[in-house]
């Protein structure tokens, strides 16, 4: 059906040394894919208008699932019949996105017969985004899904895809299990995944160290982070190779050819300032360090996090709808997580059952925080407060007291004031 | 027909991993970038793996995906990954594919090396005009423009730190823009155009007034329907209207087009996270190739090569100089949009005599 | 009239080393001033019952004033009939209060004579304020005090009295004649002062320089703080007596024996790092120093602010009603301050005549600018956007933008869009 | 009978100036503290005047005065000037005289020396039960106690730096407490009290009712009165319908006590000025000393003496080693009131996992 279109300013785009998505799709539409053709036609007249031409939402689905699949629609079908219907289908990913060549093969095949062809490597939220189907498609695409092992991802107010930087699997920074907490959680609350019944979306990431690689302290309304509480791991013999030089600073990360000045790179830029080197020696002065990573990062080879690991956990990041962007807050500074992480999910079931009672609709976890006070969070999850979780403690006195917290009450009479005071 | 299966949610993480993994998980002793977009894991048994780096489009066909899985096929046992900004890696177990690994992607023209260190690495993106309804830019094609002109830095240990440009089509900011180094943001710039005649069909009335959040929008009856109108004066153009009634739409070609934030990050190294800055509050769309957008990227690029100390982030260097000399040294203008009058605007008010001239 | 009251608990302040209000009263109450000795009767009730005992408020004042005097009745006048009525007079005080003996003697004369004999040296604000005086007494008082060259100061919704550091009187900092500032707009603006006629207070204040001895940047709607724009004076023998140990550090504010290290005392400490130091020579890079005043205080006797000099203007300061505390923020980065004062009068009535036509009722200046967005008050005033004015650019995206800034304006037909975008 | 004069303004400043300030204003070239408590200035000209600080109450009589006047005539030609800080500075001109002056100083007993350099100089305070209607707290006692305590440090340069305490005796703040190195506020803590019978006769309940900072104030009918009603769960005392309205008062003796802010400054210094932050919540009002207040701010102040480097201001102590360790040092309590929940609330949560354990 789809004919090829003309696409003079997509052309533009198969120049420069950057791959080309344009090219990409082009071929495959040369293959005879009708949603790639009439894609690169609609997006051509996007380029031309300067408006996209996609209809707002529409409710598609697949069986028992509230979310997974997000309906789209084309405002110029008769132009671009191939991407009439545009739907995206969610595949929740494997944690830190590890394939076999089999494995995708296997969603790749599923979704060439079924599909666009075209998909996302990977949707911001961390699932594999299958992009375009039409509504027929749509429970077949699932049940060839989950055949073969896979499932949808979450999307609507419901618990979102759970995603994970790559931590212990490659890492040698990891604190914690970022992929198995995450898997963990993702079978977990399959439920809260697949059935929308929360004020708003909810998102987990987990990091295995402050370096936040899957940037859980800036997009996870939970954001699980690994550190650890005891002593930073100096290896003396390694700190004399970077001294010489023997070592690349920062891992490689500016070149084999950068060396590092202990001082300079890594002691004066701590930001605790609690190193010392006297070219010999290096010192840490561990109850003032922060935890930060910059030294650990600078000297992989010879510094590495403690032993004694565990999370803080951060509550609230979101993007700006309604009140404005946030990131995580401090809510837990350090947490055991160790499989079945039990008390982390008592935590985390305490924290939902609040903010269902009390979350507005649509509204984030972190506003609803934000509407009703960090205090009031920290009692309603049965935690003390602590200084770790403010960066300074209020400046405006306008505090709240409960009547119990005041002796005598709230209640006065007038006439005893008066007796004490003449009008 | 056999009992539908729901509920049985990802494959098991450790399923795909390379048997050196499977052994050496959670006992890797360093890493060592070896050239741009190689890396190099050595674990405390000794065992190594070699991780080869590339850049992808994220936008990409099955084809694509077949001829990443050949690759893998044929120099990584099957092995291969994605990183969290879209990047692919291959993971080398024998070191002797090592080399043959990066000729082979060399030649295939499409998969370059690099992302790694102190670079500019993959622009994470959204969707833009390539598949969701709200956005006021395309996504892809920005990146392939801007990435085109920053292809040197992607490939090379060139910048005092690493750096994260980031896209989001709306102000929904799906790419989570708000903690990038350089954020490349969509913006709309005209109140909704209201279909009078279907806001009642389309739309659930009270929960489009409580989705604005400046209290920009009242009910309304016009000519017999009922509506809503919009207070222009209040309205910022979120478009968060839009999202809970399709009867409201935002777009517009002359209205909309590209903010451009800096010196946002997210690791806890050094400084604490912090949230990114206005920089250029509208740039046009300008399809194909948006070359104002990509001209003062490289301006804001350059300004940061030439001016930042080595191991410090976008922002940590502009806040090190003043925001007052952020902008004269990248040439950027500073106007009235650039001065906060939101929820917090009060906390970035300069509250001190000390500035720079 | 007044007996002497039992004074227990008051007692127990006239005990240790900081000198004594009650012994001082006491002394007072003994020859014979009843509202002395009633006012430690009242206070010792107060301190028994943990609570004040004065009425609210009371309109008081003298003729065509409408402010000055704040009416003050007992609320217990049978105990302490001598401070049935203890209104305030305030004295417009010299600028830096400097006082002859002779003229400050005149002014006690009145008071002893017409009042209760007891004063502030001085009011937070800046005024003499004469504590406790009967209605009768206002007008006489006042008539003596201009007879002698005194005037009120100000309060209500009013001017209120300037006041400023010492300035060039005694100070090698000032760059701005702080006390003639202060003069020269508490006389330019005497009817505002006098008489009552804007939405709140405002408050002027004016430091030499970015010390801030009167805390300007704190405590007042418009402060005039002094800087400069040119280089930091450097004497470089004073520097090296300082190298040396010669001349104590900071002014001999650690004692005399406290010797200065200029690279850890002075430039390590400096916030922009734009100070070097080779053992021999300061030198400063002057296009980065943010003229935070450090490296001066450290060493007066050889470094001294530029010659091109003038101030700061910082608007907005102000206690936590309603809004919260604010401090001053930055509006003018650099004015010349020479009298007449012209340049910045005409900004002050800018600024007064915005305040007056948007200020609500009871809304402080920096509430307003809140209220309405400091972009909004800027262009109010004439003046343009200055990176200077924020301590950061905006970070969330709800940019409003005008009507004739958006090419075709914000009139849009729906009709126009559907031909583009079925619905 | 004459003219009647106004609007006068104050006496011209340099009427009062010594001889050698008339010569030297602007022309000073440096300063030296000789000792705690006297200043030396020196002009470009070579001219000398000393300057000796002494603290002195604030709330003083008639007699007083003359006592520093006959001082004043004594050592000074008749000069003498208050600081901003409540002090009193007697200007000396013939170096001869300063011994002399000390001596008498000493003699006097009143007029202590010292208020200058690294001390802990005069506190700022407000009226408190001597004369305002507003106060949680009174003023000049708890000055009194504290200084008493504190004394050592008045008339010495023990201190890393200046540490200015500044005292209000309710939330309108006259002391201006909020940017003060320790500032000691006198808080409400129970809403007012309404007498119905008269809140329309006394005042004016639309002004009452917008005065209110968190619209805890309702209009009501109370047996027949026009009145108002509080809801006490969003009131949090500031007293501003007292303000408005005399019929609602806060003062109570359970409800009033103290709260000790800290870290707070005003100099451009080296940092940018800062606001105060909350210490410690509530301390019952203990007259006549105030025991409990007078320990923990000497709690304070030795934590303070013991950890901070020389010229660091308390606030710049405490954010360099972090508040959690602020908290630790001192050994005061960190308790939900220490959780900001007002306006700007969230800016000042901790977004980063960088913390002290
Ligand atoms: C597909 C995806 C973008 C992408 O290209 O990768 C996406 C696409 C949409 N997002 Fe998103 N969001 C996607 C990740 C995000 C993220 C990033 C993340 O999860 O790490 C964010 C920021 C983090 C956060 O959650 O705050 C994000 C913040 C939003 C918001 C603003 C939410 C807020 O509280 O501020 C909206 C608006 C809304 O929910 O109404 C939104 C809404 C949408 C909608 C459903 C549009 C709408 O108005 O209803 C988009 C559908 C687009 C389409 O047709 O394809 N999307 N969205 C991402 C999901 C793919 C995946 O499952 O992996
Ligand atoms: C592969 C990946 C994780 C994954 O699960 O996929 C990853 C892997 C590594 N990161 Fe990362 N980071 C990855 C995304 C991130 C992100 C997230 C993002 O950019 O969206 C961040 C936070 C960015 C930010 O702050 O805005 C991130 C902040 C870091 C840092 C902190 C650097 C800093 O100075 O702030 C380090 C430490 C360093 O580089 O010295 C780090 C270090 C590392 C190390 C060295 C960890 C290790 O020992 O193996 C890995 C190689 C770094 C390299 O490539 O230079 N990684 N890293 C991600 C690669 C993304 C890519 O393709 O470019
Ligand atoms: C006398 C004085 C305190 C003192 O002991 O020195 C004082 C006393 C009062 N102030 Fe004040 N203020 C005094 C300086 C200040 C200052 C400090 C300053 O001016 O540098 C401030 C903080 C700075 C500012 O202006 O914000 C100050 C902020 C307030 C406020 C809160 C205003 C706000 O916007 O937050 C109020 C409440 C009000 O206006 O309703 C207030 C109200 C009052 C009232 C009139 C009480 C009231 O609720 O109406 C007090 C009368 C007390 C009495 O009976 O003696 N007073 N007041 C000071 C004036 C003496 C003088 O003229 O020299
Ligand atoms: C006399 C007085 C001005 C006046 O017009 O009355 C004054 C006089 C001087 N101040 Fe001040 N300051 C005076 C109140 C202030 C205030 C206001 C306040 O405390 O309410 C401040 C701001 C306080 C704050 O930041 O919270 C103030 C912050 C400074 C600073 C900045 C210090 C810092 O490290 O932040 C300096 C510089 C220094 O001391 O090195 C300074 C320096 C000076 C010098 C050295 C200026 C000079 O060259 O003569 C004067 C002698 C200082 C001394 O006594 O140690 N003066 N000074 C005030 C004496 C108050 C008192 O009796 O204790
Ligand atoms: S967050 Fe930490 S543990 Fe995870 S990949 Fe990055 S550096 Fe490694
Ligand atoms: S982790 Fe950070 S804070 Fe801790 S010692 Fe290293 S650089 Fe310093
Ligand atoms: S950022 Fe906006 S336009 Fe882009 S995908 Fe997300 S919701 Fe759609
Ligand atoms: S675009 Fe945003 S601000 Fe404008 S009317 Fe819609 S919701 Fe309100
Ligand atoms: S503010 Fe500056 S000029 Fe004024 S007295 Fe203080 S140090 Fe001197
Ligand atoms: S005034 Fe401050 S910023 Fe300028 S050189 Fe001196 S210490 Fe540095
Ligand atoms: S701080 Fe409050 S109680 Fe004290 S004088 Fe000011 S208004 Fe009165
Ligand atoms: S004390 Fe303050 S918060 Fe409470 S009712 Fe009165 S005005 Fe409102």
């Amino acid at each position: 059906m789809a004919k090829k279109h003309q696409t003079p300013m997509l052309d533009e785009l198969e120049k420069g040394p950057w791959p080309s998505f344009v090219t990409d799709i082009k071929r495959m539409a040369e293959t005879g894919k009708d949603a790639c053709a009439d894609l690169l036609g609609q997006l051509e007249l996007s380029y031309k208008d300067k408006e996209g031409h996609w209809k707002h939402g529409g409710i598609v689905g697949v069986l028992g699932y509230g979310g997974g699949v997000i309906g789209r629609y084309s405002d110029v079908p008769e132009l671009f019949p191939g991407v009439e219907h545009f739907h995206t289908v969610r595949v929740n990913q494997p944690a830190a996105k590890y394939y076999s060549t089999e494995a995708i093969r296997k969603i790749m095949d599923i979704w060439n017969r079924r599909g666009s062809g075209m998909l996302n490597l990977h949707g911001s939220t961390g699932d594999m985004v299958l992009l375009g189907a039409f509504t027929d498609e749509l429970e077949p695409i699932f049940a060839e899904l989950t055949a073969n092992g896979w499932d949808l991802g979450g999307s609507g107010s419901a618990l979102r895809t759970p995603s994970s930087c790559l931590g212990k699997s490659r890492c040698e920074f990891a604190c914690i299990h970022s992929e198995d907490i995450c898997y963990d959680l993702t079978q977990s609350y399959q439920d809260e995944l697949h059935r929308p019944a929360w004020p708003y979306k909810f998102k987990f990431k987990v990091d295995g160290c402050p370096n936040c690689c899957v940037a859980s302290l800036a997009r996870s309304d939970c954001a699980i982070i690994g550190t650890w509480r005891d002593d930073i791991r100096i290896d003396a013999a390694a700190v004399k190779a970077y001294a010489a030089g023997e070592y690349a600073a920062n891992g490689g990360a500016h070149g084999q050819d950068c060396k590092l000045d202990i001082q300079k790179d890594v002691v004066d830029l701590c930001p605790t300032q609690c190193m010392a080197w006297d070219g010999k020696t290096l010192s840490i002065n561990n109850k003032e360090c922060t935890r930060c990573m910059h030294c650990i990062n600078m000297m992989p080879r010879a510094l590495r996090p403690g032993v004694d690991t565990g999370a803080s956990i951060l509550v609230g990041a979101k993007a700006p709808i309604l009140d404005g962007a946030q990131m995580g807050s401090v809510i837990i500074p350090f947490i055991k997580m160790e499989p079945p992480y039990e008390e982390f999910k008592e935590f985390v079931e305490k924290m939902w059952e609040w903010w269902d009672e009390n979350g507005k609709n649509r509204e984030r976890i972190g506003e609803t925080i934000q509407r009703l006070g960090l205090g009031t969070f920290i009692a309603a999850v049965d935690l003390e407060p602590d200084p770790r979780m403010v960066k300074e403690p209020r400046s405006n006195p306008y505090v709240f007291y409960k009547e119990d917290e005041v002796p005598g009450g709230f209640d006065r009479k007038i006439e005893d004031y008066r007796k004490r005071h003449a009008r | 027909m056999a009992e539908r299966l729901t509920d049985i949610g990802p494959p098991k993480y450790d399923m795909f991993w390379p048997q050196v993994i499977k052994e050496n998980a959670g006992k890797w002793l360093y890493h060592d970038i070896l050239e741009p977009g190689v890396l190099l894991h050595v674990s405390e048994s000794g065992a190594k793996i070699w991780s080869v780096r590339c850049g992808a489009t994220r936008l990409m066909t099955t084809m694509m995906v077949e001829e990443i899985c050949k690759i893998a096929d044929q120099f990584c046992d099957g092995h291969f990954r994605f990183t969290t900004r879209n990047n692919v890696e291959f993971l080398v177990v024998d070191q002797a594919k090592l080399e043959p690994l990066k000729k082979a992607l060399a030649a295939h023209g499409s998969l370059p090396v690099g992302g790694t260190g102190a670079c500019i690495t993959n622009i994470v993106h959204t969707q833009g005009w390539v598949h969701c309804h709200t956005p006021a830019i395309d996504a892809s094609g920005v990146v392939k423009a801007v990435m085109d002109e920053l292809f040197e830095y992607f490939g090379s240990h060139k910048m005092p730190a690493q750096v994260r440009i980031s896209l989001a089509c709306c102000l929904n900011m799906c790419g989570a823009v708000h903690c990038s180094d350089i954020a490349i943001l969509g913006v709309h710039r005209k109140p909704p155009v209201i279909e009078h005649t279907h806001v009642d069909k389309m739309c659930e009335i009270p929960t489009t007034i409580a989705a604005c959040p400046t209290a920009a929008i009242k009910p309304a009856k016009v000519d017999d329907n009922k509506s809503v109108a919009v207070n222009a004066d209040r309205c910022m153009f979120c478009g968060n209207c839009y999202t809970m009634c399709p009867a409201m739409p935002l777009a517009d070609a002359d209205g909309d087009g590209i903010a451009l934030w800096v010196g946002g990050k997210v690791s806890n190294s050094k400084s604490m996270p912090k949230f990114s800055k206005l920089a250029v509050p509208f740039i046009p769309n300008e399809p194909p190739r948006w070359p104002t957008t990509v001209k003062l990227i490289k301006q804001i690029v350059e300004a940061y090569v030439a001016g930042a100390n080595r191991y410090e982030r976008l922002g940590e260097w502009a806040e090190r100089i003043g925001w007052e000399r952020f902008f004269e040294k990248t040439g950027l203008e500073f106007s009235h949009h650039h001065i906060d009058d939101y929820r917090f605007a009060a906390t970035t008010w300069r509250t001190s005599t000390q500035f720079k001239w």
